[in-house]
């Protein structure tokens, strides 16, 4: 176990324990209500990974844009969607992040500049592509105050996309353009049952990328404070660099693909031997030894993370059924309506 | 058991409306013999079977369409008893009777106005009854019912429409599959005339002689020595016919236009081929035409001289590869030895499909016809 | 004015670029080649390679990057070469670009405006020569406009950039030698079909690259006697059924005319809002004049019949004429 | 026979053969086979039906002379028997 000290404040050490708590508590109850029929649809849980969504997204600004994938829960709550509206949205109420219309994958946030929620494998990488496109080419230029920042996008996606066609366009397209983009390739080393090494003739991501002359960082995805550092050099080299970055985080999922299957693709070994290095009790320990970290303390987070999933469960209960008289809204933009 | 299907009784027909039958259950019936009248879109058609037994079930019924290849009838083979129970047959028919072809337009139409459509006469696509026919009949009184030229079950029948529908998806086929080519000949016909002027002097008029019967043999021995001209274009090739039966083009008074075989022309004499086209022709136009007739002409021969012109370069009737025209006979300057005379003429002309024979062999066919005109004698 | 098609694409994306500085220009082959069907021939000297921006042979990637930069609040006009190359980038219009706006809850529309010729009659054979545009009618969430005229070539595509949500144009390849009057600045609707041409016989119905055979075989129709009404669509989605229904109340009669295959056609879906909209106008069975369903053959005479012809409508006509 | 009662057998016989006939449209003194569409065989069996109806034979030779209806009821009255 990597024994290192956290490098950061308490306050920040603490709310880094917290966010992966809050997705972790909120995770299980959301395994619970899928099974009593509260959420439908496919649920696919991000237990085990929250280290890179916590780790990458503290990293970030407030201006910064964030596209993900259909495992996105825990990067929508981290960006700062309320768990309220992502129940919400999971029991498909109207007052979910994206009206009941989009579900557990597709979470969606205009505030907080979250593009979702796509779940189509590989296809949001253009898509981040081309928000950062528009940040160099937009009019109003691309300097935000005295720091002349550039805003980056921070496109999330599994090692599944790196067979996608899309991957590599996008790799290409954002290296050749130079195009402020930062590549957050979560491995959790399977593509729903297909293992990278079954799917891949070079399982070394980094090496695809740096095919397109993109600058590249491989780092362990179940630390939390080296995900963080390594999305800080990544969001520093392309904010002055101007090109993107690829991050590999390595990860695991320590549940299904989607809410049930037999695993006959995995070792239950294989999955006892990353459940060992789970994110929140190694960060935990580490802060404990630390002494930053009291079992009280944590305990207190804990029970706080619970809180706030009871209550958002409570919320999406009491929340509203859209009326089916609306079901066409949304298709088009109404006549007069504005885009973002 | 055999199955007497319905027919193809031409290129174009496609399906048929049986009209009657003239057996029943338990009749025994011959080879050759005429067992149903069917409507193609042409005309009234006699249906002849060509295996012998005995009926056992009509499973068509008077007013029914149904597509050539249908089961009509089913016969008990000779010696053959009837089979204990039957499932109840399968027929593939495409019912009619029960409903006519009104537009929807003109049925709604008709209800504001008040007109019973049963009454019209429909002149839209497939004979429907349209707007304007319904408007108009708002306008005028119920015309007439016209006199129904073929017979029975088909009053409803569109006649004319279907007809015309008929003959143009048979030449619009000639003319796309079909590489005509067309040649002229001009033959005197003073041997000719004169011969069948001494014949017909001596013959009351029932027995006469028509011009067009020295022509139809004349075509048909021609052919004898020009097999290329008289058969069908089928599966990619030419399949000569074994013998001339000619097609002859028949005009209807109402409109349109029939072209049935008499067979074996060039084997008959000149009497019974005036008796068979006599026949043919009263049959035509009466809609008692017989199967075979309707399938089988394996050269066309058209007369259009009656109408006064001079010549005719017709379109071949698919799967035919030729036909045969004459213009009107008239009397004309013609040379002989450096003498000019008056004598009747007529052009002679021959369409023919250019897969199967060269103008050079058209040009020798049309010269032979040439030839055994001019010896009726030996017709 | 008389100008071509092609002129008044250029004219109208000229006009675009100078007008809103958010409009940019990318695709294959737009710059440093002009185009290749030279509609932006000049632009990379007058507006620079960041507006006219030559893409790399990734349709799914720059489409994808037009949606993206739509989000990001830019006015992206991306340039397919061909219906046929869209294909390739099928996903991300209709997984993303057309799904956006409202697996968001409507937070976020994409104001993209993708442009791409399409159809065929230069034997360019089975891979260059699709009139796919039904299969894009087919999607919710976008709009597919089919300029057919001079005019709506120059008068279109001000408002698909205006158009909050995605709109896709089909430029029928046919069409860009066309000649015509242009003489409005201001831009057209891009809501509504057009009647070409008035009659009261039959209603010809049609879009794109088979107008001007409508109309062709309009005037040969009214040298028999029969006057037929011209209807080019222009808006494929949303199809406009008003105009449609109004023109098959007054003629009771329609031949519908488009390149797509039959089976699946945008026809079909004109003749089924026929059928259930104007059922007891008709006064005979509607009609469609469709592209043979086989691959485009390259020979000129195989094309020839494989497409929709004056010639087939006139028949078409004629049928439903009863003549 | 009077003229009048071969007339009426005339044209009995010719709407035998051309029914659409209507016998007060036949202009008497002009040709008849251009006011009726006959062809030689409908005027072959025109001949024959009034050779049924009237008893008369008609040779070929004469044909020439029959071009109008007034030509052929003078004729036949001529050789009508009685």
């Amino acid at each position: 176990m990597n024994a290192s000290a956290v490098p950061y404040d308490k306050p920040f050490a603490l709310r880094l324990l917290k966010d992966m708590l809050r997705i972790r508590r909120m995770e299980e109850e959301a395994a619970e209500l899928y099974g009593a029929g509260k959420i439908r649809g496919f649920l696919h849980l991000y237990i085990g990974e929250e280290a890179v969504a916590v780790g990458a997204l503290h990293a970030l600004q407030p201006d910064d844009a964030i596209v993900a994938t259909y495992r996105e829960h825990g990067h929508a709550l981290v960006r700062g969607v309320s768990m309220n509206a992502i129940m919400a949205e999971m029991f498909g109420k109207q007052e979910g992040c994206s009206r009941g219309r989009g579900g557990s994958m597709h979470l969606f946030d205009a505030a907080t500049r979250f593009y979702g929620g796509n779940a189509i494998v590989g296809g949001g990488l253009p898509l981040a592509v081309g928000l950062a496109l528009a940040d160099q080419l937009s009019p109003e230029g691309i300097s935000y105050g005295a720091q002349h920042r550039r805003r980056v996008t921070a496109c999330f996606f599994g090692d599944g996309a790196v067979a996608e066609g899309a991957f590599h366009e996008s790799m290409n397209l954002a290296a050749l353009w130079r195009l402020p983009v930062l590549f957050c390739c979560e491995n959790n080393l399977y593509a729903m049952g297909t293992s990278l090494a079954r799917s891949e003739s070079q399982t070394d991501l980094c090496a695809k990328a740096a095919a397109y002359k993109v600058e590249t960082l491989k780092v362990d995805g179940m630390d939390v404070v080296a995900v963080h550092d390594a999305t800080r050099i990544g969001i520093a080299h392309v904010r002055d660099k101007g090109g993107p970055f690829f991050i590999e985080f390595q990860t695991f999922r320590f549940r299904a693909h989607s809410m049930y299957d037999p695993e006959l693709y995995r070792d239950k070994a294989e999955v006892e031997a990353w459940k060992q290095r789970g994110p929140l009790h190694s960060y935990s320990a580490r802060l404990k030894a630390q002494g930053m970290l009291t079992e009280d303390e944590f305990l207190a987070c804990d029970a706080e993370a619970q809180a706030e999933v009871d209550a958002s469960i409570a919320y999406a209960e009491a929340g509203a059924w859209e009326p089916v008289e609306d079901l066409m809204r949304d298709v088009l933009t109404p006549v007069g309506g504005t885009t973002s | 058991m055999i199955d007497f299907k319905l027919p193809s009784l031409g290129a174009d027909m496609d399906e048929g409306t049986l009209l009657e039958w003239l057996v029943q259950p338990g009749d025994e019936v011959k080879r050759g013999q005429v067992v149903a009248i069917v409507d193609t879109s042409k005309t009234a058609v006699d249906v002849e079977i060509w295996q012998a037994g005995k009926v056992h079930e009509l499973i068509v019924r008077p007013g029914e369409k149904i597509p050539v290849g249908s089961v009509l009838a089913t016969l008990l083979e000779p010696g053959e008893s009837v089979p204990p129970t039957r499932q109840a047959p399968v027929v593939q028919t495409i019912k009619t009777e029960a409903r006519r072809r009104v537009s929807p337009a003109a049925r709604k139409e008709a209800e504001t106005l008040g007109v019973d459509i049963s009454l019209l006469a429909g002149t839209g696509p497939d004979a429907a009854v349209t707007l304007e026919d319904v408007r108009r009949a708002a306008t005028v009184k119920p015309p007439v019912q016209a006199p129904v030229v073929a017979s029975t079950a088909s009053a409803a029948i569109d006649r004319n429409a279907e007809m015309r529908k008929a003959i143009g998806a048979a030449m619009s086929r000639s003319k796309r599959e079909i590489p005509h080519y067309y040649l002229s000949e001009t033959i005197p016909l003073r041997q000719a005339g004169a011969w069948l002027a001494e014949q017909n002097a001596r013959r009351p008029v029932t027995t006469r002689l028509l011009m067009a019967v020295l022509q139809l043999k004349a075509v048909a021995l021609a052919t004898r020595k020009f097999p290329e001209m008289n058969g069908f274009w089928q599966d990619g090739g030419f399949k000569p016919a074994p013998a001339a039966h000619l097609g002859v083009a028949i005009a209807l008074r109402q409109g349109g236009l029939l072209a049935p075989a008499i067979h074996n022309v060039a084997e008959k004499t000149l009497d019974q081929l005036m008796s068979d086209l006599t026949d043919l022709v009263k049959r035509v136009r009466a809609g008692t035409l017989r199967s075979s007739e309707m399938s089988d002409p394996t050269l066309t021969v058209t007369n259009l001289g009656e109408q006064g012109v001079d010549a005719v370069f017709g379109v071949i009737y698919p799967p035919q590869v030729a036909l045969v025209g004459f213009g009107k006979v008239r009397e004309r300057p013609w040379t002989e030895a450096g003498e000019v005379h008056a004598i009747p003429l007529v052009v002679a002309s021959l369409a023919a499909d250019h897969r199967v024979s060269d103008g050079h062999r058209g040009a020798l066919f049309l010269a032979e016809i040439h030839e055994l005109l001019q010896h009726p004698e030996r017709l | 004015m008389k100008t071509s098609y092609r002129e008044a694409l250029r004219a109208a994306l000229r006009e675009a670029l100078q007008d809103d500085p958010r409009v940019f220009l990318m695709g294959e082959d737009v710059g440093r080649y002009g185009g290749s069907y030279a509609v932006s021939k000049g632009f990379l000297e007058e507006f620079g390679p960041e507006r006219i921006r030559d893409a790399p042979l990734s349709e799914l990637g720059f489409v994808g990057a037009g949606i993206g930069a739509a989000l990001g609040g830019m006015r992206p006009i991306v340039e397919v070469m061909t219906v046929n190359f869209s294909l390739l980038a099928l996903d991300q219009i209709v997984n993303t670009a057309s799904a956006l706006r409202h697996m968001s809850g409507g937070q976020f529309s994409v104001p993209l405006v993708i442009r791409m010729a399409s159809g065929a009659g230069r034997q360019l054979a089975a891979q260059h020569s699709h009139s796919l545009e039904c299969w894009y009618a087919h999607i919710p969430g976008i709009k597919v406009l089919a300029p057919a005229t001079v005019e709506d070539a120059r008068g279109m595509l001000a408002p698909a950039l205006a158009d909050p949500d995605p709109v896709i144009i089909f430029e029928h390849a046919q069409l860009y030698n066309l000649e015509g009057e242009s003489n409005h600045v201001a831009p057209v609707d891009i809501s509504a079909a057009r009647v070409r041409r008035t009659g009261s016989d039959v209603s010809l119905i049609t879009y794109g690259g088979s107008l001007p055979k409508a109309l062709q075989a309009a005037e040969l129709l009214a040298g028999m006697g029969i006057d037929a009404e011209v209807v080019d669509l222009r808006v494929l989605r949303p199809l406009d059924s008003q105009s449609i229904v109004a023109s098959v109340r007054k003629t009771h009669r329609a031949v519908v005319v488009d390149e797509g295959w039959r089976s699946g056609s945008l026809a079909a879906e004109v003749m089924a809002r026929i059928v259930e909209q104007a059922f007891f106008d008709l006064d005979a069975p509607p009609a469609r004049v469709c592209s043979e369903e086989v691959p485009m053959p390259y020979a000129r005479h195989l094309e020839e019949a494989a497409l929709p012809q004056a010639a087939k409508i006139v028949a078409a006509a004629r049928a439903v004429m009863g003549k | 026979m009077n003229p009048q009662q071969i007339s009426a057998a005339v044209i009995a016989t010719l709407k035998s053969i051309a029914p659409e006939v209507e016998a007060d449209e036949l202009i008497a003194d002009r040709p008849l086979r251009s006011q009726v569409d006959l062809d030689s065989m409908d005027w072959l069996n025109f001949l024959i039906g009034l050779h049924t109806a009237l008893q008369v034979d008609i040779p070929e030779a004469d044909y020439a002379r029959l071009v109008t209806l007034n030509d052929l009821v003078g004729y036949l009255q001529q050789r009508c028997p009685v």
